[in-house]
């Protein structure tokens, strides 16, 4: 009698196109009725093969390449990559350099930030309206950037020995005047969502991860955060100069996908102290070190990393004395955090395995690469 | 404080010291382990307390031409360290590494997409299969010699080798 | 119960329009044979309804005005290119969508799949027929006009499942389950919620409601406030407007049960989802707002124009619950159904059958009306407080902010104290 | 029963309500054989608002339209494909024999009787069934709500699962 009212269980698609897969991403759930038994990753779909790509080209052409794969803070992807051009070659960075880079790759932590709180939001099913509020923030960060470099979304600002070009001198009033607006708009996002009953009930207890589970699938960023480990590369292994801007890790509770939203809030928070910081004591001198555009790196190998918007960006070059780069290898945290993505969603329902999905904010720019 | 970046002779001590005889040789930035001992010694790195290198952070295959080297970076959150574990895998036609999945699950996907562009196949991995490029892809992307290799891509705007070319454009002479 | 005579007798009176209706109506029974007059009845009201409310309404205040509003409340513009203020997008929309080719996917049901789409309509046009606009403004003065509506009302869910169903594909099907399943849950509460109104009002009969309102001076919903929120709920439920629009979630099953449909089939969908949602807002305004009575009011504003305006105002409501609140889960709707509102309800009809025992059997003055009004009030806050925390409502242990460190390590461990609750 | 609408009315009604159920019974696919259930339904409550019984046309929709036939359609998607089907049996001819028997019945004593018709219509208000059902008639009722209870929880019984219970057991 009770076996005869057992459902079948079926496989259902979400993705290559579904309005929450965030790109052409798919994820094969098995489920039962609402419940779901197993998920699968399908990806490659927008694989572009940049690392091979890349050892075709000098190392100054690859910056572009960078800018391609996490198409929502390509400025830390340029930071990330230069860094390890610089720790190949020992190339060292002017102050201002360094300074400039840090203003740049917290705006774009703010600007990437804004797309995943209000992505985010929209998987708990809020119609459009907190990711509208906080396009017209990123906007506004955008304006900055195409006033610095000419582009908005793939910058290609950072150079090998520093940045492209100085600062413009409406720079640091227009900057100013966006982290006035940003920290009333932060609050506003908060109280729309933190306070939201229907938004706890959503996302608390959702994707839960241990901090062991989120140590051994080697997430990093605001899952490891989340997930209460005190982990940021600006403050552990600090570049660029971040050792001397006062600012704080934030972390979370149980590791739920609430913890993740208001790691990323309160980091918003923390970025814009940074900025403000860098703004004061920006130094002056040169923006950049002269590097010859054919420039071959001595043999050997370098892996550096930085403290991007979704965890630890990692490049690892491998050079043949060369004047492109023999092996170039991106860590891209959003492939790497969906390590965990089979854990956090077998167990739940199809609302929370895209809610999940949501909170680890995956590009899949990144993803395939 | 910047985290520490242990040299390869260090990293070898520890190796050697927890499991003796894993090390095949040292550079300066990394260590050289001997492929059969390698989940062994990750495995001790892990969980001895003086190492505790508890985070895989990045794992990539590189092609030397000769033979490939599997690259693994391992760091510590609450010592704040990070080292550089090799191992070499020198047949190329069947090239085969031990899977550190069973010690870290961060592995996963990474040894996929080793095994995926580089043709590195993982034994002892659960589920190893082409991540980004389809099943019966011909060859192995990351290769240094993709191109030259049986059944690889071809450079210009052709079909994949192997695969059925489309036809020539019949063209009629004028005369 | 005595009740008040209704504005003017008079048929040329211009601020009412439903005498001159009735009188229209009125006539031509005397004139023609008996069975004629409901058809005739029916095609003026079907006319009449729709020059009157649909049109105007819907269109221009229903998809204009929620694409507007919605758009300011998501710091954009909404429509502004079509005609003045882009009033006349609704109708360059529904011009596109005629064009457009409708979809049948390989494999669907084809006949049921054609049929949803009208077996939608219908039921949201006769939702109208008992909404009473003015003192004899009324299509169909049934007696049990409330069973009539919620019987109706029942009836796109059937629509809805049927579209889910036919369209052979698996967001749809879901969406179709989804919706099943909670239009069942939310039924009872609903029905509870209205069963108090009916039990003070002492009639099934919407225009005997309003004139009970207008008769004694007091809206309903001040005297069950708690009718009124399950109610809200419960509608929104029903119509699948945000935060319960698990049918066609479109972050999780794309569209639901309207994934495979595709030109006027889907906008017959779209459009009446505003129309149903008009009619559960014209049938609030009715039983619980006083319908086309304002206190005396309607003696100087046509009654139409009233009701029209309350209608809107808990429309507006729909719209805004829509630009602001997430969606729920499946199963968190089925608990608040069955956990939250249902026993509230029953309280709430507990709470209302003493109060009208005690009126009616103490004979009380009419002025003890204006007691239980804040009573109820009272009570209604107490009883939601009260059975949330019950069921373990805590809002003083959700965590609000991240914790801070300043220096990068391992796991940092939760203090108890900041543990939550839930 | 008099007036060009009523008796329009009446035949189209009977028209819809009796191809309906046959449809149910002739549909090969039971879904459409639970949708021409329900259009059966709508038409017994057409009936039913022809006999000026308002207030039992409505509860009519609601308890089967929006009720009883929505959880045949749970059942139905709750069961295994391969149950979905209406299709043949065995006992189709004993079937029909006994449909024609019971409408042989029906018609005899329909004929038979003897109709006593009212020229108006009672007016018959919702007030007085329900001060009938709760005063003369609530025994009755009472029983009717006991024996519903006693349904509902048995299903419930029926239906739950070894694991549920081992859940339950543990919590």
């Amino acid at each position: 009698m009770t076996d005869a009212i057992k459902t079948e269980p079926f496989v259902l698609n979400i993705g290559p196109q579904h309005p929450s897969t965030h790109g052409v991403f798919r994820i094969k759930v098995t489920v039962d009725g609402e419940k779901v038994l197993d998920a699968e990753m399908v990806m490659g779909y927008l694989h572009r093969s940049m690392e091979k790509l890349a050892e075709e080209r000098t190392y100054t052409q690859n910056i572009p390449f960078t800018d391609r794969t996490d198409y929502l803070s390509s400025m830390a992807n340029n930071l990330g990559y230069c860094l390890a051009v610089e720790k190949l070659a020992g190339i060292g960075v002017p102050a201002r350099g360094d300074a400039i880079r840090v203003i740049m790759a917290e705006l774009q932590r703010l600007a990437s930030h804004c797309m995943a709180v209000g992505a985010f939001t929209n998987d708990t099913g809020a119609w459009q309206t907190p990711v509208m509020w906080a396009f017209r923030e990123r906007e506004k960060i955008l304006d900055i950037f195409e006033m610095t470099c000419g582009a908005r979304l793939t910058c290609n600002y950072m150079r090998i020995g520093g940045v492209a070009f100085d600062l413009p001198a409406a720079f640091e009033p227009a900057v100013r005047k966006l982290l006035r607006e940003l920290v009333p708009f932060i609050d506003e996002m908060e109280g729309l969502l933190v306070g939201n009953e229907i938004f706890l009930a959503r996302t608390r207890g959702v994707g839960v991860l241990t901090p062991e589970q989120a140590t051994n699938a080697s997430l990093s960023g605001p899952l490891l955060r989340g997930s209460g480990i005190a982990w940021d590369l600006r403050k552990a292994d600090p570049y660029c100069g971040y050792e001397q801007y006062d600012f704080d890790i934030p972390i979370g509770y149980q590791g739920d996908s609430f913890d993740r939203f208001i790691v990323r809030i309160e980091e918003m928070r923390q970025s814009i102290k940074i900025i403000k910081q860098a703004l004061d004591g920006l130094p002056g001198g040169p923006h950049s070190t002269q590097v010859p555009l054919a420039l071959r790196p001595p043999q050997g190998e370098a892996y550096a990393r930085v403290e991007g918007s979704r965890g630890e960006l990692g490049y690892y070059l491998v050079s043949d004395d060369g004047p492109s780069p023999y092996r170039f290898h991106i860590r891209a945290p959003s492939f790497i955090n969906l390590s965990a993505l089979k854990e956090m969603t077998v167990g739940g329902t199809v609302a929370d395995a895209i809610v999940v999905l949501g909170s680890i904010d995956v590009v899949v720019g990144e993803i395939d690469r | 404080m910047p985290t520490r970046e242990w040299t390869g002779e260090e990293v070898a001590a520890a190796a050697e010291r927890l499991v003796p005889g894993s090390v095949a040789r040292t550079t300066a930035g990394a260590c050289y382990l001997k492929a059969e001992k390698l989940v062994e010694a990750i495995e001790a790195l892990r969980s001895s307390p003086d190492t505790d290198f508890v985070h895989l952070t990045n794992l990539c295959g590189v092609d030397y031409w000769d033979h490939f080297e599997v690259v693994y970076h391992l760091q510590s959150f609450v010592r704040n360290q990070i080292c550089c574990l090799k191992i070499e895998v020198w047949d190329r036609e069947k090239a085969v590494a031990p899977s550190v999945v069973p010690v870290f699950h961060g592995a996963w996907m990474q040894e996929c997409e080793a095994y995926d562009l580089l043709g590195i196949r993982f034994e002892g991995h659960p589920n190893l299969h082409r991540i980004f490029l389809w099943e019966g892809y011909p060859g192995w992307p990351l290769r240094k010699d993709f191109l030259s290799m049986p059944g690889g891509l071809q450079p210009g705007l052709n079909e994949f080798a192997g695969t059925a070319r489309r036809p020539e454009p019949a063209t009629r002479l004028v005369q | 119960m005595a009740l008040p005579t209704l504005v003017t007798e008079h048929w040329y009176d211009l601020r009412d329009l439903s005498n001159l209706s009735r009188e229209i109506l009125e006539g031509a029974d005397k004139i023609l044979p008996h069975g004629i007059v409901y058809v005739l009845a029916a095609l003026i009201g079907f006319v009449a309804s729709f020059l009157i409310f649909v049109l105007p309404s819907q269109l221009i205040v229903g998809v204009y005005g929620e694409r507007k509003l919605i758009g300011r409340m998501q710091s954009r513009y909404g429509p502004n290119r079509v005609g003045p203020f882009g009033l006349l997008q609704p109708i360059a929309d529904a011009i596109k969508l005629m064009q457009k080719e409708a979809l049948t996917p390989k494999g669907a049901d084809r006949a049921v799949m054609y049929l949803a789409p009208i077996i939608f309509v219908a039921p949201a046009v006769l939702l109208f027929a008992v909404i009473p606009f003015g003192p004899k403004m009324i299509l169909a003065d049934i007696n049990p006009a409330l069973l009539y509506f919620l019987a109706v009302s029942s009836l796109p869910v059937l629509a809805a499942f049927m579209a889910g169903w036919s369209a052979n594909n698996k967001y749809s099907l879901f969406g179709a389950m989804r919706i099943v399943a909670m239009s069942i849950s939310y039924e009872v509460p609903l029905v509870l919620a209205l069963l108090g109104v009916v039990l003070f009002t002492g009639t099934t009969s919407l225009q005997e409601m309003v004139l009970w309102q207008k008769h004694f001076d007091i809206w309903i919903v001040f005297l069950q406030p708690l009718a009124l929120a399950i109610y809200f709920i419960a509608v929104s439920a029903e119509l699948n407007r945000t935060p319960t629009d698990i049918a066609e979630a479109e972050s999780e099953i794309v569209a639901g049960y309207l994934t495979e449909y595709s030109g006027m089939k889907w906008g017959l969908f779209y459009g009446m989802d505003i129309g149903y949602a008009l009619a559960a807002s014209a049938f609030a305004a009715t039983v619980f707002l006083g319908g086309w009575s304002m206190f005396g009011l309607d003696k100087w504003v046509p009654p139409w124009m009233i009701i029209i305006g309350k209608t809107h105002l808990f429309y507006f409501v729909f719209i805004w619950t829509r630009g602001t609140l997430p969606r729920l889960r499946i199963d968190q709707l089925m608990a608040f159904a069955w956990k939250f509102m249902l026993p509230v309800a029953l309280l709430n009809l507990v709470l209302v059958a003493t109060e009208r025992m005690l009126w009616v059997e103490q004979e009380l003055d009419d002025s003890y009306l204006y007691i239980f009004a804040v009573v109820n009030i009272w009570a209604a806050l107490g009883a939601i407080w009260a059975w949330s925390r019950f069921l373990g409502y805590r809002p003083e242990r959700n965590p609000v902010r991240a914790r801070l460190v300043n220096e990068a390590g391992g796991y940092v461990p939760v203090p108890e104290a900041a543990k939550g609750g839930k | 029963m008099e007036g060009f609408g009523v008796n329009f009315a009446f035949w189209t009604l009977s028209a819809v309500t009796l191809g309906a159920a046959g449809g149910v019974v002739v549909s090969r696919n039971l879904l459409h054989a639970v949708l021409f259930l329900i259009l059966a339904f709508i038409g017994v409550a057409g009936f039913f608002v022809l006999l000026s019984a308002e207030f039992i046309a409505m509860a009519q929709v609601i308890i089967y339209v929006g009720a009883i036939s929505v959880l045949v359609l749970f059942a139905v998607l709750l069961t295994p494909r391969a149950g979905r089907d209406n299709g043949e049996t065995a006992m189709a001819l004993p079937a029909l024999l006994l449909a024609i028997a019971v409408a042989t019945v029906f018609i005899f004593v329909v004929n038979d009787t003897n109709w006593t018709t009212v020229a108006k219509s009672p007016e018959l208000a919702t007030a007085e069934l329900g001060t009938a059902l709760l005063s003369t008639w609530v025994l009755p009722f009472e029983l009717a709500s006991v024996l519903l209870t006693a349904a509902l929880v048995g299903a419930i019984m029926l239906v739950r699962s070894r694991e549920e219970e081992a859940e339950d057991a543990l919590a």
